[in-house]
């Protein structure tokens, strides 16, 4: 009988609980109206470096993708050739693509990376429409060029890239439209679906 | 050495252990399972004692010894761990790192690099070095394979040593010396070898890399797999890995000691990149009205049956025909026969090419009994071309157990070793080889009369020797098909005949299996393709479109080797499992599949998988003890060899290379500078003769036609007065001469072709 | 006016009524529940969200429909109708103020509350042939749950009501109704209302007992293959039936549109509306406050509790309506 | 009289789509639609309890156990919609069976009277209904049942507790099996025994 009082009485509290909530004051930012003024070192969109020459900083060694705990990165190495340097060394990254759905945006491929190419930037509004475009490649994942000139990244303040406009205006340029056939990780889901289906 | 070896004791880590007197104690502390770091020292290739990162502390010796190099003694005490051997070793370490990029982030090693492992065990964090590193070349193109990254190099010398004592061919060097030494060609030339990928493998550190293979991927990233290579008959286990649906690398099996003994040859190692190559037929193909369109596969597989329903009904099942299997598994070679001979079609032969028989007979021998042999006697094409790990086993026994190497025929060896050379195998008996006891003989399976003849006289030897036969032919699993039944009984006909009964009209339907014979087959391209153009309906199984599939009515895409699973026989007659390692392109079916399905249409049972393998397995011992139905090695009649053109006195040899073909390789960006050229061969005193020289194109006539192009290559060890081509390239078909028939060179030209690939 | 067109007006009438209520019934849900759990709610459409029901909609119809390829595709597309017919259906029979020429409902029957029951206990099949036709795990799993689910919740919600009936001793609903005019059934008949409250909820397939649904095990349960109109459907049907057990509840024993306090100044479909909402509400606080309870104790409970004390509760009434006379 | 027909050939049609159908959820589907024209029929001829009945019992009790355990056990890819169509085959007989029954049926209603009502029950009109007396009414069927039909009401209720208890005998092995608390005890008990026989 006791146990059953009890269970009134704890039911009864939780109802109090939730009523009492019903009333009071709304902590919620109304987020697109009001932005909240985000941490410095947030950790949003990642975006590869380039030195100062211009010079691709990845040099493909996937660490970052072996690191990623969410399998969210692609990367393809190749050669650099005299006639076509990207980066400094003797190999570059020919693909390179992070599956932002898939990102959990823990940091970890920027501590892996040696050369400090992949960084995450603050910026984090970037939902789309389509799954396929949340595949960045390196079309907009690299920094342009003239972004990446005159300023070494790790001048920047907090080691951020203070200029994101440029990435901003590319995405538009970009043809996202063909969405998974655009990226090779779209193209091995799209068999991947192919095959399923078939 | 007669009698048990002694045993010796001793105590490694506190264990105490007997191990055979003479062992190295690297080997004895791996009985415990103790793992002592080396570089240099490799079971295969022997101590050379140039790393010294095996230090070990051996009791009431003063310093610390290298485990590599030093046998075990009675009562020795071995440390293999210890502040006093840790020290040595990063002392060693400090020495190795001391020029050594620090880029294993990019190195195509890291990740599987013995010296990142060993830093990391041992090594200290922080170097010492306060002046620059020694700067050496980077990216040297040491060869059409493989890249050489000096930096990285410690100078291991295990490259130099296995192509010193494992192919003897004696190539790469260490040049200079101290802080300079480099690896190097001593020649100055490429480093040219059909084993070049093993270097890359014993390299413990990134320096010599494969350049089908650099910066294309992680090791992490890989998906492995174990299956059998069935480019040659050898039947060695390989490691295929995989990413991405593409096979990017493939890789020696250590514990394969029976077979490959952990090496590969280049084109079991180089020749996967047509499995993604986009040429890939991957979906049925029906030429109507001199047009490919597409099909799909129950239309393919019906269109199949009813026309072998209406061949059968119209014109009885002599008019139809089957071809090839000699590239596929044994239960899809057995389903082959099983499912024409439901038909009641005889006209079924594995034989598209030149190779003519695979069974070596009631004397075939293993891997094991090459090395044993005393006397290795060579009938026609070497297996180096054909078997190249069989040709490992022979150079085995000829350098280091002093076998006599005896050549018949004029064929070239493709390395400077030893040799007799007679003409014919009769010629063997002025040889006085009855003072072995141990005797190979190896053919080629080509010229039956040759094989008879060596028969006769392997008989003539028998009595109370060991007498071990080999047929090394080309064609990858030539013994399973021969063992499956893929040879015509009772009247029907073989793979000559077929295309006779072709031309004559005889012939409804040809099936043709994973087999190319308008590139392969002796008679002439152009008479097959004639031949194959006769007949009303011709389906082929291929990968890609060929020569033989451009001329067929119906291709079906069928799969490669590394995506399906299966059993083949080795050149030996053993049972080799397949597994697949890499996911076939959609659309593409197995030949297994693709015979089942056509069962089906046809209302022919099939057995079941179980039933199948148990097939495919059951025939192993049988065959390899070589008791086959004598009846199923009947032989096909060659022709005789016509009448020579005009003389100058040059005698024609068709070599088989390891890198010919139509189909896998030629559709196999990868190789690049593997791919052989169109060359004719010549000895020294030829060119001479001839007033040629290396990298002039001429032309050859002969009696069925001039050969156009073709780049002179003088090269050792070919007989003089014989031009050698290659057989098996689709630019220069060589398929439409005879071997042995006297051609002229002409049209000299001296343009010089750069050196590539001898 | 000829009868037929009368009837059709009215049915019309209450069909437009009754899926405006459910929209704003979603929206309040949406809102107390957001309040409930401190956050504003859909506040972005329309002043307040009040136009939020709208977007929903209209997001409803131009979603993607997809049927997996292994659904069986005439149950696939049968269920989401018989759910949202058996849902619309009880308001053939609800009374929804004083009636006595017909004005107030589209036709009384006799055996109103059974004709309630047997449309509900038809409501089963659009979830059951869901899941099962769906062609996959997790559909299916809910399925089953829902038939079992909804069988053992049936009889006691039955029992529960038995004894209403008993007092008011009519099966019309509206003689119901009549028979609260001067006290409440849910005064007599406490026990039966609170097991009537609880196995409507778990026959509503609401939180707690939305084991059917469970998307934190069964990613969504008997619907979760469906999208876009069928989807909405189900949602539809949900809401019309949270809907209809609350209109059940008023008529049996809350008074239906008796009024509060002699204030029958006030229109009775007011009272109706305002008890209605007021049951309705408590269905957005129980989700709002309790955990999704286990299976088998959910089984358990239905079985060896509320069964039971569904059963004394008839015999008492039974007794003391034979004793009393 | 229109609506009847619609009625009657409606419920011709879900009747053979019911035994047509090789999927049996199909098959448990037609039945349910048949069942719920069965019902509105019995609505027409003014029993509306009968109607409430057949929907509650059948439609929503019976058959959702059909419909409960066809897709627990088979998941609707059993035997049924596998194998050969055994249509054909039974065409015959089941004809003959379906014509004799229908010649019964003609000859029953010709030889009895036509006025099937009992005298003191009128045919109810609109607005009459839920009164004791008009036909249908529940007042009456709660008469009939606990009055003059007691005792088959009864027997009817005593034959299907039987049958429960059946059920449980047959399908609740596992329920009666031990459990495994009552394998421990029962290796305690031999353990003891061993011990003490030991001793």
């Amino acid at each position: 009988m006791r146990t059953f009082i009890g269970a009134i009485v704890s039911l009864a509290q939780g109802f109090y609980t939730t009523f009492q909530f019903f009333f009071q004051k709304k902590p919620t930012i109304a987020y697109p109206s009001i932005k909240k003024q985000h941490a410095p070192r947030f950790h949003g969109l990642h975006e590869l470096r380039r030195y100062a020459d211009g010079k691709e900083r990845c040099i493909g060694c996937e660490l970052c993708a072996i690191a990623c705990p969410a399998n969210a990165i692609t990367v393809i190495g190749a050669e650099n050739t005299p006639e076509d340097r990207r980066s400094p060394g003797e190999r570059y990254a020919a693909r390179y693509e992070i599956d932002e759905l898939r990102c959990i945006f823990c940091g970890l491929c920027e501590e892996a990376c040696p050369t400090d190419a992949i960084v995450l930037t603050p910026r984090f509004e970037m939902s789309d429409y389509r799954r396929g475009s949340f595949i960045y490649a390196k079309d907009r994942l690299l920094v342009p060029p003239e972004a990446g000139v005159g300023t070494s990244p790790d001048e920047r303040p907090n080691g951020i890239p203070s200029d994101l406009g440029s990435v901003l205006a590319q995405k538009s340029t970009v043809d996202i439209a063909s969405g998974y056939s655009a990226t090779w990780r779209g193209e091995l889901l799209k068999t991947d679906r192919k095959g399923l289906a078939g | 050495m007669n009698g048990a070896p002694k045993e010796v004791t001793l105590t490694i880590d506190g264990t105490q252990l007997t191990v055979p007197e003479g062992t190295l104690l690297v080997e004895a502390a791996k009985r415990i399972k103790t793992d002592i770091p080396v570089y240099c020292y490799h079971p295969k290739l022997g101590p050379a004692g140039l790393c010294r990162i095996c230090l070990v502390d051996v009791e009431k010796t003063p310093k610390l010894q290298i485990a590599c190099n030093t046998t075990v003694g009675e009562g020795m005490v071995v440390h293999t761990y210890g502040p006093k051997v840790e020290d040595g070793r990063r002392a060693v370490l400090e020495f190795l790192l001391l020029n050594h990029p620090l880029d294993c982030p990019i190195c195509d090693k890291g990740g599987e690099c013995d010296l990142q492992d060993y830093s990391i065990a041992y090594g200290q964090g922080a170097s010492r070095l306060a002046d620059p590193k020694e700067i050496k070349p980077k990216a040297i193109d040491l060869g059409p394979t493989i890249v050489l990254d000096d930096e990285r190099c410690i100078v291991c010398q295990r490259c130099t040593r296995f192509d010193e004592i494992i192919t003897l061919e004696q190539s790469l060097v260490v040049k200079d010396r101290g802080q300079r030494d480099v690896i190097a060609t001593a020649t100055g030339t490429p480093y040219v070898s059909m084993f070049s990928g093993n270097v890359t493998e014993l390299c413990p550190v990134g320096a010599l890399t494969s350049k089908t293979y650099r910066f294309k991927s992680r090791p992490w990233d890989l998906n492995r797999s174990l299956t059998t290579c069935v480019q040659c008959s050898a039947g060695c286990a390989i490691n295929v890995d995989e990413r991405h649906g593409e096979v990017l690398r493939t890789m020696s099996v250590p514990g394969d000691d029976a077979v490959s003994e952990g090496w590969l040859c280049d084109r079991g190692r180089y020749n996967v990149g047509f499995y993604s190559d986009p040429r890939r037929l991957t979906s049925p193909l029906l030429r109507r009205d001199g047009e490919w369109v597409q099909l799909g596969w129950e239309d393919a597989i019906d269109l199949w049956a009813r026309t072998l329903h209406e061949a059968v009904d119209s014109a009885g099942p002599k008019s139809l025909a089957a071809l090839g299997g000699g590239r596929l598994t044994n239960e899809e070679a057995y389903l082959i026969g099983h499912v024409f001979r439901a038909l009641g079609c005889e006209n079924i032969d594995w034989r598209t090419g030149r190779q003519r028989q695979a069974s070596p007979g009631p004397r075939g021998g293993t891997y094991a009994d090459v090395e044993s042999a005393q006397a290795i006697v060579l009938v026609g094409v070497p297996p180096a071309q054909t078997t190249p790990i069989m040709s490992l086993r022979i150079r085995k026994a000829v350098s280091q157990r002093g076998a006599r190497m005896i050549l018949v025929g004029d064929y070239a060896l493709p390395i400077r070793v030893a040799h007799e050379r007679v003409a014919r195998p009769r010629d063997l008996a002025s040889l006085d080889l009855d003072r072995y006891e141990r005797i190979a003989f190896f053919w080629d399976g080509i010229d039956p009369r040759v094989g008879s003849e060596l028969n006769e006289f392997a008989e003539g030897l028998a009595e109370g020797r060991k007498i071990f036969t080999y047929v090394t032919g080309e064609t990858p699993n030539a013994r399973g098909a021969e063992g499956m039944g893929l040879v015509p009984r009772s009247g029907g006909r073989d793979s000559v005949g077929m295309l006779a009964a072709a031309r004559d009209g005889n012939l409804r339907s040809l099936a043709i299996f994973a087999a190319n014979p308008v590139l392969h087959m002796p008679g002439g391209a152009d008479s097959v393709r004639g031949a194959i153009e006769n007949v009303p309906f011709v389906v082929t199984t291929e990968l890609f479109m060929t020569p033989t599939a451009e001329r067929s009515t119906l291709v079906l895409p069928a799969r490669g080797p590394f995506e399906k699973s299966g059993h083949t026989f080795d050149v030996t007659g053993a049972v080799r499992v397949l597994r697949p390692g890499v996911a076939a392109p959609t659309g593409t079916l197995s030949d297994l599949e693709i015979l089942i399905a056509l069962a089906s249409a046809l209302g022919v049972d099939v057995p079941g998988p179980a039933a199948l393998h148990r097939q495919a397995a059951l025939h192993a011992p049988w065959v390899a003890r070589g008791f086959g139905d004598p009846a199923l090695f009947a032989e096909g009649e060659l022709k005789a060899p016509r009448a020579g053109a005009k003389a100058t006195g040059l005698r024609l040899v068709i070599a088989a290379d390891l890198f010919s073909g139509g189909g896998t390789v030629y559709h196999d960006d990868r190789l690049g500078e593997l791919r052989p050229l169109a060359t004719a061969a010549l000895s020294e005193h030829t060119a001479a003769v001839a007033e040629v020289h290396d990298g002039y194109l001429v032309d050859i006539v002969a009696a069925e036609g001039t050969l156009r192009g073709l780049v002179v290559r003088v090269a050792p060890n070919h007989v003089d007065g014989t031009v050698t081509i290659l057989e098996g390239l689709p630019d220069a078909p060589a398929s439409a001469f005879e071997g042995g028939q006297t051609v002229a060179l002409a049209n000299v030209r001296a343009a010089r072709v750069p050196v590539g690939v001898a | 006016m000829p009868l037929w067109l009368f009837v059709v007006i009215k049915s019309a009438l209450v069909l437009f009524v009754v899926v405006t209520t459910f929209a704003y019934a979603m929206l309040a849900e949406r809102k107390v529940l957001a309040w409930m759990q401190l956050r504003p709610g859909p506040n972005r459409v329309g002043p307040w969200g009040l136009l939020q029901p709208a977007a929903d909609a209209a997001k409803m119809l131009f979603k993607e429909d997809l049927t997996p390829a292994t659904a069986d595709s005439l149950i696939y597309r049968l269920a989401p109708w018989i759910s949202m017919i058996t849902a619309m259906g009880v308001f053939a029979v609800i009374p929804f103020s004083e009636s006595s020429s017909g004005l107030w409902s589209i036709g009384d029957v006799n055996a109103g509350i059974l004709f309630v029951f047997s449309l509900t206990s038809l409501g089963v099949y659009g979830i059951s042939l869901a899941g099962w036709s769906s062609g996959s795990k997790f559909p299916l799993l809910g399925s089953l749950r829902s038939t079992a689910q909804m069988i053992s919740y049936e009889l006691a919600m039955t029992l529960s009501v038995v004894g209403v009936l008993i007092l008011a001793g009519t099966t019309s609903l509206a003689g119901i109704v009549h028979a609260q005019n001067k006290l409440w059934f849910v005064i007599p008949q406490f026990l039966g209302f609170i097991i009537y409250v609880i196995t409507a909820v778990a026959e509503t397939n609401r939180a707690p007992f939305d084991l059917v649904e469970a998307e934190t095990e069964l990613v969504g349960g008997f619907h979760t293959e469906y999208s876009g109109l069928r989807f909405g459907l189900f949602f539809i049907a949900e809401y019309l039936n949270m809907i209809t057990v609350s209109c059940i509840a008023t008529l049996l024993f809350f008074g239906g549109w008796n009024p509060l306090f002699g204030l029958s100044v006030i229109p009775g479909i007011v009272w109706f509306v305002l008890k209605v909402g007021f049951v309705i509400f408590i269905y957005i606080w129980l989700r709002a406050t309790l955990p999704r309870l286990r299976y088998d104790r959910l089984m358990a409970f239905g079985w060896q509790v509320l069964l039971p004390l569904a059963t004394l509760n008839l015999m008492a009434t039974a007794a003391i309506v034979a004793w009393k006379g | 009289m229109t609506f009847f027909w619609v009625l009657a050939i409606a419920l011709i049609a879900t009747a053979v789509f019911t035994v047509t159908q090789r999927s049996p959820v199909h098959s448990v589907v037609g039945l349910l639609a048949n069942f719920v024209v069965l019902a509105t029929l019995y609505l027409t001829l003014n029993a509306e309890f009968i109607f409430v009945m057949q929907i509650i019992v059948y439609a929503g009790a019976i058959l959702v156990l059909f419909v409960f355990v066809i897709s627990l056990l088979s998941a609707g890819t059993g035997p049924f919609s596998e194998g050969p169509n055994r249509m054909p085959r039974a065409l015959v007989p089941a004809a003959l069976v379906a014509l004799t029954g229908f010649g019964f049926l003609i000859y029953g209603l010709a030889r009895g009277p036509l006025g099937i009502l009992p005298p003191h029950v009128a045919t109810s009109h609109p607005g009459e209904v839920g009164q004791s007396g008009v036909f249908g009414s529940v007042a009456d069927f709660g008469v009939a049942l606990f009055s003059t039909h007691l005792l088959p009401f009864e027997i009817t209720a005593f034959i299907l507790m039987v049958a429960v208890i059946g059920v449980v005998v047959l399908a609740g092995d596992a329920a009666l099996a031990p459990t495994r608390g009552h394998h421990v005890r029962r290796r305690t008990q031999e353990r003891e025994a061993i011990v003490k026989a030991e001793r």
